[in-house]
């Protein structure tokens, strides 16, 4: 969010946004509350990194809240969700708490899965949001499978799988379009199309348009622009509608920009993107900014809403780092928890010597 | 007890697993119209209709993955490969998506699937066809890897992985499939993961072994009765979870020992147990425990080289006879 | 070919399709002669495995000779060839003799393989014959890098491909065809469509026709009929001329019929398709009988003829079998040789506690 | 002697096996204009242009099929995986067709292809992206394995990796590409595949290990050392081919031996040592070889757990002190 641009810029000749999407004011005013609390939480994450508080990768989201929100929000609690490895704020879009995220970013006990996924495999059973995958385009046929069950049950929800522009590349995504397009899945398939692919430019691996990736599959590929998070929303909404009402498999190539390097541990720009074509993205793509002016057009919030409500983003992010901070280790017992979901009678299931009751190091 | 072949025990498995569970369904290519390239599926789709007994495209990472989605979202499903040999093309998705879910969830999803299909050579098949793929998946926590190698044993191990919450790699014989052998008829007939099986006594050797090798073992074992020499032949049928009081006891019985498996010899099953058994029962081994496996090449397509590659039962004899200093 | 349906019907006005096409008489007699040789050596590779002289999996071409002949005559010397398990004729198309192609059917050292490959393992380098790969779908990446060699030593040979019509579902199929449009590789992607996978009719796994298969990646689609082995020569002709000149990759979908079972050990008809199903098709689809028909039509060939080109054929498959028959056996020693292409001075290669000296069974 | 570190170490390797072999390229993601998500090609660009280095789309499978096939075609290609963790998508590509190639053709092909990039833990990247992958690779005869411990054990190892006209396996450490250390600045400094090295001398026990464990190893003889124990640390470098010579020298000089190693147990490169060396030299054991591994679960993310999960020098020296009876 730009901080500078703050004043109004009212203008009466354009049109309402809010009217052209069928989108409340109160409705709007959540999603903007909702984006700023991602983009304040990937800001402390950014910090504890930084410091050391988290490790490993960690991809962060900043720039693309508006994808988020805009195609998460309209889902309902048994909808699924599934992502890869840059998914802090899908997971809190699908209602998993920050704090759970937070401490499992932080390795803690506490984390949505006990500190053992860490920032790419965050998981929660409860709100269905079913990870954080760190294999690129390994989710595609996961996500597939989860839409298959749907339909095994005669269930009407969906599932919308996240990847990221590279993983149009990998065969398995090729191969999950053509099953769900066979069966007719209720498949919600969307490219985060932030244009690179760490610093591989979608152009120089694809001679076609993001578009034209599920052509040879015969499913409709749609585009839209994941800043504005308005028409990201309406759009979701309407096609969640048709995809539960029996549509089929769907693929959307929601156009969006990193503001970040890939990682931490990537630079910003270098020889794939310059600083200027970041910051020209800062400027004229940042969601936030975006639904910021159409909110204040639309004279539904002014700046010291805005702040008020930032304020408490910036809490909300604090608030889960202090919790990941103040909560504990997993204890070494949790070491050797969860590897097998039965342990057998008979037999022996590990092999390391150390026996399944932790160790030292 | 029915006899029946190893084929038509892995299908009742199936009918009855699929009957007592209407969340178990099988997915793979030719499961359903065909029959099952090797027939083991005939009749289910008839039984249970295309939502449960489902054809595939050719596309092992895609199908493969497919099921371990479904699992995570609450099915249990069974994912037939046509062989091993072509899931090289999907282990991405066994190892580095089923085996490590629930760990990487915290045991929020259970994984209670089975990949089966046969694994090993059958008949000049040449190299792409007949490789023993135990390995592959025995190596990585978190899948447990299942080799019967009778009728009954193929039934009631395939009904416990199917009723096991964790992955399963369920790897037949493909020259069995035709094998004959009592069955017991009860519904319930479950053989539990983890026990291994005396499938011969003796007082001299042990001969170890696992799937499909048993009857490579049991032909050795009965030319070396005739050389006077009494040889336990232990069928491990689980090599994960694995029997380790079983083959401690037979070592300790024997004193000395052969691993025989149809796989390559590098970092294979035999290695595991050799490596195991010299390092709990030292004092109680007479001779190093040898291995016999498959020639350590890609299998060859002439009949006369395959036979040749092949582990035999000659090849088990004088493995005894070399740790019986003969 | 149907013996029965032998009297030449020429028909004036019918156009000739050896002027449509612009192939002269004596190419289409030597495509007719080449064309009988593919069904009498495959024939004969029938009778020799219903006694048991081959083993394991074996695949017919027959009632594909047209794709074959059609597709690699109008190849250079120094073009490549790479398919399936469905490949003698194939092999035999681009050169490699017919006793080298049986002999390794039967298992022998003087096989193309030296026995070591089989059916499905038909190599050879001197032809540029490039294999015999049995895994669905493998041999799609293997020879786009065959297209990255040509292109990288600046030559200006083409590589052909082969498939089946089940191996576009395949991830590796997708991922290759998008790194040849991104390169521009010469490599012309042939499917060779029998309507069929095993038992599984294209239209069960796919949604879309099998033209549009390449439409993700910007690859040209065409459709050829080949049971028409003019059409295809014409078509196949013109194609590797384009190629060459620089038009990047192409994707033919190049329509056939198996008359036989998928492999020796399966059924010709079945749940999947009807006995009527491929007895019209063997009535009405029959590459041979079409271009006999043709011949005839133009007078280019007269029953005598026809069936002393048939005797030569019989000939040639019966010499492959005699000379087959006739060779030994590899040697024990063949059992570790060229298992490594070089055997380092130091360490071990071989474990199998049996040296690599051979061994006894 | 130059000193270097591990990265510029591979560096210099592929730059040098370049110039001075026009068919030799670079192909994987991010190695051209990213210099290497790692950095190892850093300059290669620059230096041989985008049809020599060559950034590939994130298409695993394709790409090493591609390498593959052009190596049938004669070139000599390096492919890099930005690690050996994303190499399971194209295992089929290295067990199918290129460890096979050779075979299948009766000697037709040769396949002068190296896959490299890093294998095993590095820090904190949890369960699908610490895996140290060796098994996969050395259980298949007809690809070689190397795993070079430092730089100069890099350059020497990659060139005749390279060189070598079969497949190889080159399974880099990341937590090494920092590390220095001194490098023969010879143009022709390539050390033979198959030739351990003896790291550090002793008499009382042999510690036997290969790649990034080195250093875990040599800081347990350090520790050891204090206690008055000396051990050997023989870095077996390549794994296939495997230098027994080496390994039942050291046996056979201290009787006892542990393996150390990053990966998992079963069936892991451990159990392929321990197997042999009790065949080979079992009467000169004092005692059972031990193996050290990592825990045999999935990697965990949590810090604290992760350092429980790997092998420590503290494991060594208490095997160590096992295999004494101390
Ligand atoms: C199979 C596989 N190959 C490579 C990687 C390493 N890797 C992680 S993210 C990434 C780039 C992915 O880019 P994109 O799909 O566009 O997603 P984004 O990061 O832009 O969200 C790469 C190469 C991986 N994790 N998995
Ligand atoms: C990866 C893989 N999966 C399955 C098989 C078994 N299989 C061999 S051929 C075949 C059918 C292929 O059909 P298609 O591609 O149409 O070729 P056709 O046999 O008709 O020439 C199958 C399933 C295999 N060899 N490889
Ligand atoms: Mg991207
Ligand atoms: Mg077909």
């Amino acid at each position: 969010m730009a901080e500078t641009k703050t004043k109004a810029r009212r203008n009466p000749k354009k049109p309402d946004p809010l009217v052209q999407f069928g989108i409340s004011e109160e409705l709007a005013l959540n999603l903007m509350r909702d984006m700023l609390v991602y983009r304040r939480f990937e800001e402390k994450a950014e910090e504890a990194y930084a410091i050391g508080k988290i490790g490993g990768f960690c991809h962060l989201h900043i720039g693309q809240e508006g994808a988020a929100a805009g195609s998460i929000k309209p889902l309902r609690d048994d909808d699924y969700v599934m992502s890869a490895y840059r998914e802090h704020t899908q997971a809190l879009a699908k209602g998993v708490t920050p704090n759970a995220v937070m401490a499992e970013l932080f390795g803690r006990a506490t984390g949505s899965s006990g500190g053992k996924g860490g920032s790419m495999h965050i998981f929660d059973a409860k709100t269905r949001f079913m990870g954080g995958h760190g294999i690129v385009g390994g989710q595609v046929p996961l996500a597939t499978g989860i839409g298959w069950k749907i339909k095994y049950r005669g269930e009407d929800s969906v599932v919308i799988v996240y990847m990221g522009d590279a993983a149009v590349n990998q065969g398995g995504f090729h191969e999950a379009l053509n099953m769900a397009a066979i069966w007719q899945l209720p498949v919600i398939y969307v490219v985060e199309n932030n244009a690179y692919g760490m610093g591989t430019a979608f152009s120089r691996v694809s001679t076609t348009d993001m578009v034209d990736k599920s052509r040879a599959h015969g499913i409709p590929g749609h585009s839209v622009n994941g800043q504005d998070v308005l028409e990201t929303y309406a759009f979701f909404r309407d096609l969640a509608a048709e995809v539960r009402g029996g549509a089929g498999p769907q693929f959307v190539d929601l156009r969006t920009y990193r503001f970040r390097g890939h990682s931490m541990s990537d630079p910003v720009s270098g020889t794939y993107r310059s600083v200027e074509e970041v910051e020209r993205a800062k400027e004229q793509l940042d969601p936030i900014a975006m639904l910021r002016d159409t909110l204040m057009d639309a004279g539904a919030i002014d700046q010291a809403a805005l702040e008020e409500m930032d304020q408490d983003a910036r809490q909300i992010a604090q608030d889960a780092t202090d919790f990941a901070d103040a909560s504990p280790l997993p204890g070494p017992e949790a070491l050797y928890a969860n590897v097998w979901a039965e342990i057998n009678k008979h037999g022996r299931l590990f092999f390391d010597g150390r026996g399944a009751e932790g160790g030292t190091p | 007890m029915a006899v029946l072949t190893y084929r038509e025990a892995l299908n009742e498995a199936l009918r009855e697993e699929m009957e007592r569970d209407p969340d178990v369904f099988l997915m793979g290519e030719e499961v359903a119209q065909y029959d099952g390239a090797y027939k083991v599926s005939k009749g289910l789709l008839q039984r249970f209709g295309s939502e449960r007994v489902v054809d595939s495209p050719i596309s092992e990472l895609g199908f493969t993955g497919l099921g371990v989605g479904a699992a995570m979202a609450g099915l249990r499903p069974v994912i037939e490969f046509m062989t091993f040999n072509f899931a090289f093309l999907a282990i991405d998705q066994v190892i580095n998506s089923a085996a490590k879910m629930y760990y990487m969830s915290e045991g929020q999803f259970p994984m209670p699937i089975v990949f089966r299909g046969p694994t090993g050579a059958a008949l000049q098949l040449s190299a792409q066809h007949s490789q023993a793929c135990e390995t592959y998946y025995s190596h990585a926590p978190g899948c447990k890897v299942v080799t019967p190698g009778t009728p009954a044993d193929a039934k009631g191990l395939l009904k416990a992985a199917i009723r096991d919450n964790d992955p399963v790699a369920f790897m037949e014989g493909e020259l069995l499939y035709n094998l004959k052998g009592e069955v017991p008829d009860d519904d319930d007939f479950v053989i539990p993961l983890g026990v291994a099986d005396l499938k011969h006594e003796g007082d001299d050797v042990s001969i170890i072994t696992h799937g499909k090798m048993i009857h490579v073992a049991l032909q050795a074992a009965q030319k070396l009765e005739k050389d006077g020499i009494h040889a336990d032949v232990l069928d491990l049928r689980t090599i994960r979870p694995l029997d380790m009081d079983a083959i401690l006891a037979t070592v300790r019985k024997t004193n000395r020992a052969v691993y025989l498996e149809e796989g390559w010899p590098y970092a294979g099953t035999g290695a595991q147990i050799v490596s195991m058994i010299q390092e709990e029962a030292f004092d109680d081994l007479d001779a190093p425990v040898l291995r016999v496996t498959q020639a350590d090449i890609p299998m060859p397509y002439a009949k006369n080289l395959e036979i040749l590659a092949k582990p035999s039962a000659n090849h088990v004899v004088e493995a005894v006879n070399k740790v019986l200093y003969r």
